[in-house]
């Protein structure tokens, strides 16, 4: 029989003023195995630690619970006082009676009815526990970062920095992301390139980087510590070692109609390219959808003008596989579609353009070459309105819902150097809040108001209607004056909503990292662990966990390296001791659970057995508890029930659901 | 409950609209093509069903110049639909007061010959109970 | 193709040529359209409070009439085809809507939104296809700059008559194409004529259908084709740029070689 | 024996996997999205752990409905075992509506960690439709009843 010792804790008034938690620890005395109870105020503060230590001496306790706030939150750290006051740690169990019961109810005696039997189930699992032994498991000390641009490259640097070897694996031809398309960055217009260049040489020359350009992430398997990745580097169609990256190829090439990603598909570039001059491998590819000698076998213009014999049209996609101890996701978003929101004309008139788009334009190697002017005749705009929370704030299933935070700041900018560098032009604003929230954010702001004189309309635009003559008339509310204005502008910018990169939930789901309903990657906790996935040893980088600006997303970016550096320092992980275990004894041999096991961990071998008296030899399954990771598949999938999970026993459970149902 | 509070409620329950979604942005007044012949503004509706100021809106215009032409309602990034809420404040006018907003004997002098039956069905509809 | 065919009381009356030049070329497509027995004015402008239940049956009633013959629904009218497809959904989606039609309704078997609705633009694009349309064309309209206009009750709320892009819409561009004429595209095709408020304030749907007309002939229209009786009417009393309004099916009938025929039906009834 | 005088309190099992819906229930807890004290929730590692014969015993000892949570098809921390579990789920349930026990009194619904939202909503619509169908009066081991 267990001596159980049930504390219940107050938590403040989180718990106690809908709980009456004096009543749930006397009722838990009245359970089976139950020789101490108390509550206080906090159970997780040093004092309250210090009451269960003296308990768990003084009483000899064998087994406790805790009655407090989720295990999620501080199953841990009971553990681990248990532990110190010599009690084994998985002869702890928590009874959540705050997450799921005194937050969620009002009424008290409902809420203090709940408490008791949550507590009751939990008493009635630590019956039957047992103690276990965490294993231990080595660390392989390489990273590897999945995105190259300006998150992916900071958390690579930095953890090169601290010694370790870091892979970046980045899935256009070149590095640098997001940051290399922008023209100025807000809130000091620094030049983009000027201050991402340096920082993507410092990446390619560091020498624990490696970076893999054009290529992508495969299959993971494995655990913390330990996984395995493939990642495919697909066919450059170019010898990396030969080119000199003169750029010869791409000037010949007689095929430039392939739309340039870089620019947003607003110019074009020849089908063997980099996406721009810095890039970084500085190795052009192939577009093979483009290439005249890939779609007719004939041209071949690019492989004559190169003086280093670097084309290889005969190249195939090569897979490598390596072995990292933490992943990092760093892959970072694009604009939404517009195609559902054509009441803004996008698709209707190239003179409305979205924000990413204008950045090119605005840029001298976009395809205006830096020039305002209008993309449908060329002619430089004198009126240009801007449209804020293009499909962001939205509630039904055409946006998203949440705020894209970057977007008030880039259309300050915007308009601000549009004003700078063409005092002539007006510039108007259609907006439903301004957010700037952030250092010198408001007085950027401001600055555009009051010294550019942007002119700021509070309300937002129902309809652009492109007219005969070229021109877009805007109509729009200005919801201050209680009035529908209808203005006539050169140029439409749409400040569009920002997602994740679609291929997120591909990696996401190699990684087992949960994502939520926008696509963003969740972190471990919302507020305390904010650049960890829930799953152990995968860390999260820039807009893949939410929307980020640039200082917000470098700053993650070190956060994410820093946890990612923690890990490589160990050199063992104690791994989770609730694995599945084999009753041989039970074992018919028929394999079915290894068949549902999605870590390889079970095998079958040759046992003698007793089996009441008679001894044989039997094929039975044996778990290796290293790389078991307890999900309890097979203990369901096992048609003779040999099977069983540790710390989730089926006798636990079920003592839990008789519990709750009595 | 206040006579004004319970036609509030009836008219969030006829239209089926919560207008608390509502985040003030102005598109419904931006897409309206009624909007200056309004007094009180599509997105200023949205407010008086929520402050459950009723007397104005029913005594409002507004309520008869509304086209139902959904613009509103398939622009409206927040789900609201204020053409939903205005046809429901109508309702409570033509079905509580009796007030029908057309009369029968000045149907006959709207007429001309190539009037489609549909205006007028329409018309009944939206006008009178 | 065998449908049944719902075309509503404006077109017995008014727009007698929009049914007729729509039976004449379904007929010349090989399209069968039934009409349902004893069909009921659909009302024209569909309920919108959640506790209509009593103006929504005469809708119910069609839509049960063509599952009964397990035959699709075709509509004519613009109107109609709003009112009885957002009926339809009703009845489909919304528990208490379903349940107390029924009551009313006492059928053998209850109605669920079984019946699908199809407006005859969609079956000509759906169940023909434009292409095969084009082929069936004996005279072609070529050389007609035509714009569309939609009008509101086609495509908005998008998400229930799911009939086209609500902002871009392109079903009536394609139909123009496949008649071999130009369609012109003119921001102002989804804006409203002003409907049933012209009955009363006849200056606010002047306006509208003004700005509508100026665009059209700015973007170089030569003429409107519609599918709705009524914007036909406010259209037509516009008084600024006025370019000839007409039915959709009379350039199909046109199209397909049997307009003049229908033509002194119509003109002799 | 029918307990016409005695308000019906149900008792219902929310077995939900730790690293999707369990945190959900956590997130619904902490964002204060209220649902029915009705609902207990125990805690499996995954969701393929929850073996047919949790279920039965519930029932079995008097609960009203059973409703399991996991993570989204996909999206599973164990990379398949929501898949078994929705396999086995299914046989399951057909075999307790062949029992008598109406499908309403099952379910099995996929919440994610940020899915504070669709947790709460899940279980006040779960909740209800339990109320709805009143006491489960069948498989239930009437020693379990006084």
């Amino acid at each position: 029989m267990q001596r159980i010792g049930v504390f219940v804790c107050h938590c403040g008034s989180n718990i106690a003023a809908t709980v009456d938690v004096s009543k749930v620890a006397e009722m838990a005395l009245m359970e089976p195995g139950v020789v101490h109870a108390e509550d206080y105020q906090y159970m997780c503060s040093e004092a309250g630690q210090a009451k269960i230590a003296a308990a768990i001496q003084e009483k000899g306790l064998t087994g406790i619970v805790v009655c407090s706030c989720s295990p999620r939150m501080h199953e841990t750290t009971f553990r681990k006082a248990a532990e110190r006051a010599g009690l084994n740690p998985y002869m702890v169990e928590i009874a959540n009676i705050r997450e799921h019961c005194s937050w969620i109810h009002k009424d008290m005696e409902e809420a203090t009815k709940k408490a008791v039997i949550l507590m009751r189930a939990a008493v009635a699992k630590v019956n039957l526990n047992t103690p276990l032994q965490a294993g231990e498991s080595r660390v392989t000390k390489r990273a590897l970062v999945i995105g190259g641009g300006i998150a992916g490259i900071q958390t690579a640097l930095d953890i090169a920095d601290a010694g370790y070897e870091v892979d970046i694996v980045e899935k256009t031809p070149s590095i640098g992301g997001r940051m290399s398309q922008l023209d100025k960055t807000f809130p000091t217009l620094d030049c983009s390139a000027c201050i991402l260049t340096p920082k993507m040489v410092e990446a390619s020359a560091h020498e624990k980087i490696t970076i893999y350009t054009y290529s992508e992430v495969e299959k993971v398997s494995g655990f913390v510590g330990d996984f395995t990745v493939d990642i495919r580097k697909k066919a450059r169609s170019v010898d990396m070692n030969k080119c000199t990256g003169c750029g010869v190829c791409q000037e010949k090439c007689p095929s430039k109609k392939a739309p340039s990603e870089f620019n947003r598909g607003l110019n074009t570039r020849s089908a063997i390219y980099t996406p721009f001059a810095q890039a970084i491998p500085n190795v052009p590819v192939i577009d093979r959808e483009a290439c005249i000698k890939f779609k007719t076998g004939k041209c071949g213009i690019c492989s004559k003008v190169c003086q280093a014999g670097a084309i290889d049209y005969e190249q195939k996609d090569e897979i490598i596989t390596e072995k990292y101890g933490a992943i990092v996701v760093a892959t970072g978003f694009d604009t939404i579609n517009l195609e559902k929101y054509d009441e803004y004309a996008y698709s209707q008139s190239k003179d409305v353009i979205t924000s990413l788009e204008l950045e090119r334009v605005m840029n001298a190697a976009g395809p205006t070459h830096g020039h305002l002017e209008r993309l449908s005749d060329g002619k430089a705009p004198k009126e240009i309105v801007f449209i804020q929370c293009v499909g962001s704030r939205c509630a039904d299933d055409r946006g998203k819902p949440y705020c894209s935070k970057i977007c008030c700041m880039y259309t300050a900018k915007h308009a601000m150097l549009i004003r700078d560098k063409y005092p002539d032009v007006n510039v108007t604003v259609f907006y439903i809040d301004v957010r700037t929230p952030g250092k010198n954010f408001d007085e950027f702001y401001r600055r555009a108001v009051e010294q550019y004189g942007v002119n700021y309309i509070k309300g937002q635009v129902g309809k652009v209607i492109p007219q005969p003559d070229g021109k877009l008339l805007v109509q729009g509310s200005d919801l201050l004056d209680n009035r529908q204005i209808l203005k006539e502008a050169d140029m439409v910018v749409l400040a569009t909503a920002i997602e994740p990169n679609p291929d997120v939930r591909k990696i996401a789901t190699m990684l087992t990292a949960s994502i939520d309903t926008n696509n963003f990657l969740t972190e471990a906790h919302a507020k305390l662990r904010p650049v960890e996935s829930p799953t152990a040893g995968i860390f999260l980088s820039g807009v893949c966990q939410g929307p980020k600006d640039i200082p917000e997303t470098v700053a993650q970016a070190g956060a994410a390296a820093v946890k990612a550096i923690g890990l490589l320092a160990k050199d063992k992980l104690m791994t989770n001791p609730c694995t599945a275990q084999a009753d041989i004894l039970l074992c018919n041999g028929c394999s079915t659970c290894e068949n549902v096991c999605p870590y390889g961990a079970i095998t079958y071998e040759d046992k003698e057995v007793n089996d009441h008296g008679i001894r044989e030899t039997r094929r039975v399954a044996v778990v290796n508890n290293a790389l078991c990771q307890g999900c309890g598949a097979c203990t369901v999938a096992c048609p003779s029930g040999a099977m069983d999970l540790q710390g989730f026993s089926n006798r636990q459970i079920l003592a839990e659901v008789d519990a709750i149902c009595r | 409950m206040s006579s004004e509070k319970k036609q509030a409620e009836m008219i969030k329950e006829i239209s089926g609209v919560n207008p608390l979604k509502c985040m003030k942005c102005g598109k419904c007044s931006a897409t309206c093509p009624s909007y200056n012949e309004m007094d009180i503004k599509p997105h200023q509706f949205v407010s008086y069903v929520i402050n459950e100021d009723i007397e104005s809106l029913v005594d409002s215009k507004s309520l008869w110049k509304c086209l139902s032409c959904f613009a509103c309602v398939e622009r409206c990034p927040r789900d609201v639909k204020p053409g939903k809420l205005i046809d429901a404040a109508r309702q409570v006018v033509v079905r509580q007061r009796s007030q029908d907003y057309l009369k029968a004997d000045e149907i006959p002098e709207l007429l001309d010959p190539e009037l489609p039956q549909q205006l007028l069905v329409s018309a009944f509809r939206r006008y009178r109970r | 193709m065998k449908y049944s065919y719902y075309p509503g009381c404006t077109l017995r009356t008014k727009a007698k040529d929009l049914d007729a030049y729509a039976r004449a070329s379904a007929e010349a497509l090989g399209i069968e359209l039934i009409e349902v027995e004893d069909w009921q004015c659909c009302g024209g402008v569909y309920p919108l409070g959640s506790d209509e239940i009593a103006t929504k049956l005469s809708s119910v009633r069609a839509l049960n009439a063509a599952k009964e013959k397990d035959q699709s629904l075709v509509t004519m009218c613009s109107a109609c085809h709003h009112v009885i497809k957002r009926v339809n959904d009703d009845m489909k989606n919304v528990e208490d809507i379903r349940t107390r039609a029924n009551n009313y309704m006492e059928l053998d078997e209850p109605y669920a939104g079984e019946t699908e609705v199809l407006h005859f633009l969609e079956v000509l694009r759906d169940k023909v296809g434009f292409d095969e349309l084009k082929k069936k064309v004996t005279n072609p309209l070529t050389g007609k700059k035509i714009g569309a206009y939609y009008g509101c009750l086609l495509l908005r709320p998008s998400k229930l008559l799911s009939f086209d892009d609500p902002e871009n819409p392109r079903i009536i561009e394609d139909f123009i194409r496949a008649i071999g004429a130009e369609p012109v595209i003119y921001p102002y095709r989804n804006e409203c004529c002003g409907g049933y408020i012209s009955l009363k304030e006849k200056e606010m749907s002047k306006n509208m259908c003004e700005k509508i007309m100026a665009s059209a002939e700015g973007f170089g229209a030569e003429m409107l084709i519609t599918a709705c009786p009524l914007c036909l009417y406010n259209l037509n009393k516009s008084t600024g740029a006025s370019l000839p309004v007409v039915y959709f099916t009379e350039l199909l009938a046109e199209a397909l070689g049997v307009k003049d025929e229908v033509k002194k039906e119509v003109q002799a009834s | 024996m029918p307990l016409e005088n005695k308000e019906f309190k149900p008792k219902i099992v929310a077995f939900c996997c730790n690293w999707c819906s369990y945190a959900g229930a956590d997130l619904a807890g902490s964002s204060r999205l209220t649902y029915p004290a009705d609902v207990k929730i125990i805690r499996v590692p995954c969701s393929c752990r929850v073996n047919p014969m949790f279920i039965l015993r519930a029932f079995e000892k008097g609960a009203d409905g059973v409703i399991m949570c996991g993570c989204h098809p996909g999206d599973c921390h164990y990379s398949t075992g929501n898949y078994y579990a929705r396999r086995r789920m299914t046989l399951l349930f057909s075999m307790l509506d062949y029992l008598g026990v109406e499908n309403g009194r099952t379910r099995v619904e996929w919440v994610s960690a940020a899915e504070g939202v669709k947790f709460s909503e899940t279980m006040n619509s779960f909740v209800e439709k339990i109320y709805s169908l009143g006491e489960n009066v069948r498989l239930g081991d009437l020693r379990c009843k006084s």
